[in-house]
């Protein structure tokens, strides 16, 4: 029963999407919350039904069939939907005489959530606010499993989805693709989209490990989807696939129990998914070809080199020289930090102390954590001092303990 | 004057022609990334400038025009990168350690404005 | 090799300190614009480069500053142009009439790649 | 009674432009043929009443209140169009509910010009379609207006007109202004066809010299539209106010009756219309402010020389360095030309032919004109085969003509 419940959230969350895309896709982006009501109201027909009379053998048909219902019944119950939404609608003549008729050909979900994909990815909206409507709309989670990624409350969450949604609608955002010559300045957005939702399951707060790696994966899902078109498959998409595979790979790696992230030196390299390396591999050499290096290819040429469980000194210097060439088209203090850690293991304490002492992230505690590990074998004061920096500047309980663990081992 | 610009500055490098074997050539390279790196790592890099190939012509009074810049200047100017720094003294320090020096070279730090 | 590469490159300017009146000045920055002018008519400018101040230092092996580039050359780079030319003699044409020249300086004219 | 026709014209001309904007704003800018129509029966309906009863004390507002009625007939009328037009209406609930109550207010009538503008203005549709959707529907002029301006029959000016208000539907424009922190990037598009505008006027093809001028008047009349608002009246569209006014004050001495326009030396001073000269120094005063210098700017500075009328060499040193700097931004053919023309002013003819003979501008009957120019005096056999080769591939009789002319008063 357990079972039979999850394998029924899983196809809910499934067609949430597909649907929601759909019905937008007909009546405008404006009215995504009728489109959402409309959904969510075929689920609860489906959960009561299906107890009764077991799951039919074809489910998502099965639901078309009830949201169709619902749609018509739902525009023909609400005598001020007829009036005040109707008018508001964006039909061309002969969709308007298929209105009674949704289309659920795979041909029209796919697109319809492809645009669902732009729509939502549209640079007018913050990206705080698209990351919360992407994980509703185009991944269907719910709102209790977004809240619980955030560590936020249901409250927080659906006044933060209101928002970006009265966005979509006061931008007049339309559910289409871009004109083609935009395709890809507008692929940028929605590929960093995608991959803030796939750090948010990745680097999430949250000790929920099935609901991280969902995450994870529906951004992957994403990325995919961006394949399947020639306008949107292009190198950079690859990259930034390949990306999030070789990460993806490492996720059970990066978990003990409920116990804070292992640090990669530290990680049981048995725990790596070789078959999600062999696809990272695939999509690295699909992003070779075309001109252009985005930060996705540099990032996930480094991710490969990760993959790679001999800790080499050639391995080291690749990946030194691809933080080099990352910096030279974007500096962050995330990546001059890594980029110092390389140097470490390329060519030794004693030349990446020089570099860190230059780098000043004072407010950084991963700062001090380099600064200490730099320092260990140098001189365990100095590598104290700087672990008690970073305790001091760490935000959470989890990160304090570890921290202080490393003071203990010190002498 | 114009904070932004005040603090750029431009590196000129100057190295004499080397005859490197290619792993010797690409070792130098390596060097140069981790050195431009290192500035890049610190926030500094404003652009990575334009790297200039060997052969050249001086064009000079009179419509002279000399093969290569070497005759008369010991140094060729290999390119040049344009960083951030408060000051002329923080540009020199950042300078420091550009690998074209330990082979005869010379950097040469100069303000920019557009 | 790319096209839109090979057809680019850079003209240096060296030129010697000038002890100049604010009007001789004036005019020789008047007959600059108009030689740059001339090349940009031609539709042959592909950019208009960075324009460096005459102090500076120069840092070399041992970490020796000196202060200035004159010490050790003759004529101080003062900036730079980026052309568009088919070939290194097309380019040496265009150098042509630099008003830096009349006044003993120098153009050296460098292939370009990014 | 003529004289009453052309009031009518004028202000049936002007009102267009107003009610279409404001119809438009309620129903929506897909429905711009809808609310073309009712301009214009609301037109007929005043000719033939003011006929009889004489012209109203406030024709405008007697215009509004039959536009009103007439909208709502039109919409009531047509079943067709409550089914499938009021379904694609883009209401707000108070909207809808004041939708038989179109608002004529200044203010709205201003805002609505204003949305139009930019959305006429979008970079989505070619520059070639705008121009005539903006003397359409901006401008208010006819289509036979448009035809004779273009040198072109009604049939291929209401087809372009269809095709490019077909674009503003299919790319779904809105009615609105851009998002705030994009205002000023599509201004630049919005003074581009601006100046385009006022070009078309300027050096149109057509004799019709009162339709040229008031071409080059309502491109004047748009640009001070944007400086009414902060956010559009910045430095650039000062810029580009005080460039037109500087050539509109030359409009009457380009002019010799129907006869080719007047080279710039050989115009009647006194034709200069100063009025508008000193109103082009104010908008340049005011463009001098901020820091970023556009090609509007020195366009500008280059005309304001031009409106003195001493021919001193100061004037032409000034003229070559503003076309030195014009052309840092962005080289054409016509500013490399008119550069050499301000260096043979201010140098001299033979440092100009040395300039001249690099452009190698071969297939420009203008750079022959030039060189024939150049040659004059010094050299009349190649004054001649240049000026030769410039009726060769000059493109008009008239102008084939005027280089005759300079070909016979050579020796």
């Amino acid at each position: 029963m357990e079972q039979h419940q999850a394998a029924l959230k899983h196809l809910f969350k499934q067609e949430f999407t597909k649907m929601v895309a759909v019905i937008s896709k007909l009546y405008g982006l404006q009215h995504i919350e009728i489109a959402e009501d409309i959904v969510t109201e075929t689920f609860l027909v489906a959960t009561e039904t299906w107890e009764h009379k077991g799951i039919p053998l074809n489910p998502a048909a099965w639901l078309y069939t009830v949201a169709k219902q619902k749609t018509l019944q739902h525009f023909r119950r609400n005598k001020t939907y007829t009036e005040k939404v109707i008018p508001r609608l964006n039909l061309d003549q002969e969709e308007h005489e298929e209105m009674a008729e949704l289309n659920f050909s795979y041909r029209n979900i796919k697109d319809s959530q492809l645009q669902m994909l732009f729509a939502v990815c549209t640079p007018l909206i913050a990206s705080e606010a698209q990351i919360g409507l992407a994980l509703r709309i185009l991944c269907g989670f719910g709102i209790d499993e977004i809240a619980e990624a955030f560590l936020s409350n249901k409250e927080t969450i659906n006044k933060r989805l209101f928002r970006a949604k009265e966005k979509l609608r006061n931008e007049r955002i339309q559910l289409e693709l871009p004109p083609e010559g935009e395709i890809s300045r507008r692929l940028d957005n929605v590929l960093h989209i995608v991959y803030l939702l796939f750090s948010e399951g990745y680097y999430s707060k949250t000790q929920n490990e099935i609901l991280r790696k969902d995450f994870c994966i529906e951004a992957l899902r994403l990325g995919l989807m961006l394949t399947e078109y020639d306008k949107t498959n292009l190198p950079k998409t690859n990259a930034l696939i390949a990306l999030m595979c070789f990460h993806a790979s490492r996720f059970n790696a990066r978990q003990i129990g409920e116990e804070a992230p292992v640090l990669y030196e530290q990680q049981d390299v048995t725990l790596w998914d070789q078959e999600l390396i062999h696809q990272g591999i695939h999509f690295l050499n699909l992003s070779a070809q075309g001109n252009e290096i985005t930060s996705y290819h540099l990032e996930a040429r480094i991710a490969y080199w990760h993959s790679l469980k001999q800790d080499t000194r050639e391995k080291w210097e690749n990946i030194l020289q691809l933080y080099n060439q990352l910096l030279l088209i974007n500096y962050s203090p995330m990546v001059a930090l890594n980029r110092t850690y390389a140097l470490y293991k390329a060519n030794g304490q004693h030349a990446a102390l020089i570099e860190a002492e230059k780098l000043k992230l004072e407010h950084n505690h991963f700062y001090y954590l380099l600064l200490g590990e730099l320092y260990k074998t140098i001189d365990e004061a100095k590598a104290k001092s700087n672990y008690e920096n970073a305790k001091a500047l760490a935000k959470t309980q989890t990160e304090r303990q570890g921290i202080q663990k490393k003071i203990d081992q010190l002498g | 004057m114009n904070k932004n610009q005040a603090n750029e500055f431009v590196f000129l490098f100057r190295q004499p022609a080397l005859n490197l074997s290619p792993e010797g050539q690409g070792e130098l390279q390596k060097k140069w990334m981790d050195w431009v790196g290192s500035i890049a790592a610190q926030g500094k890099l404003a652009s990575n400038g334009i790297h200039l190939a060997a052969e050249g012509s001086v064009l000079k009074a009179g419509g002279v025009v000399t093969d290569g810049p070497f005759v008369e200047i010991r140094e060729i100017l290999g390119g040049f990168i344009v960083v951030k720094a408060d000051t002329m003294d923080d540009a020199i320090t950042l300078a420091h350690g550009c690998p074209g020096i330990d082979v005869g070279g010379s950097v040469e730090i100069r303000t920019a404005f557009a």
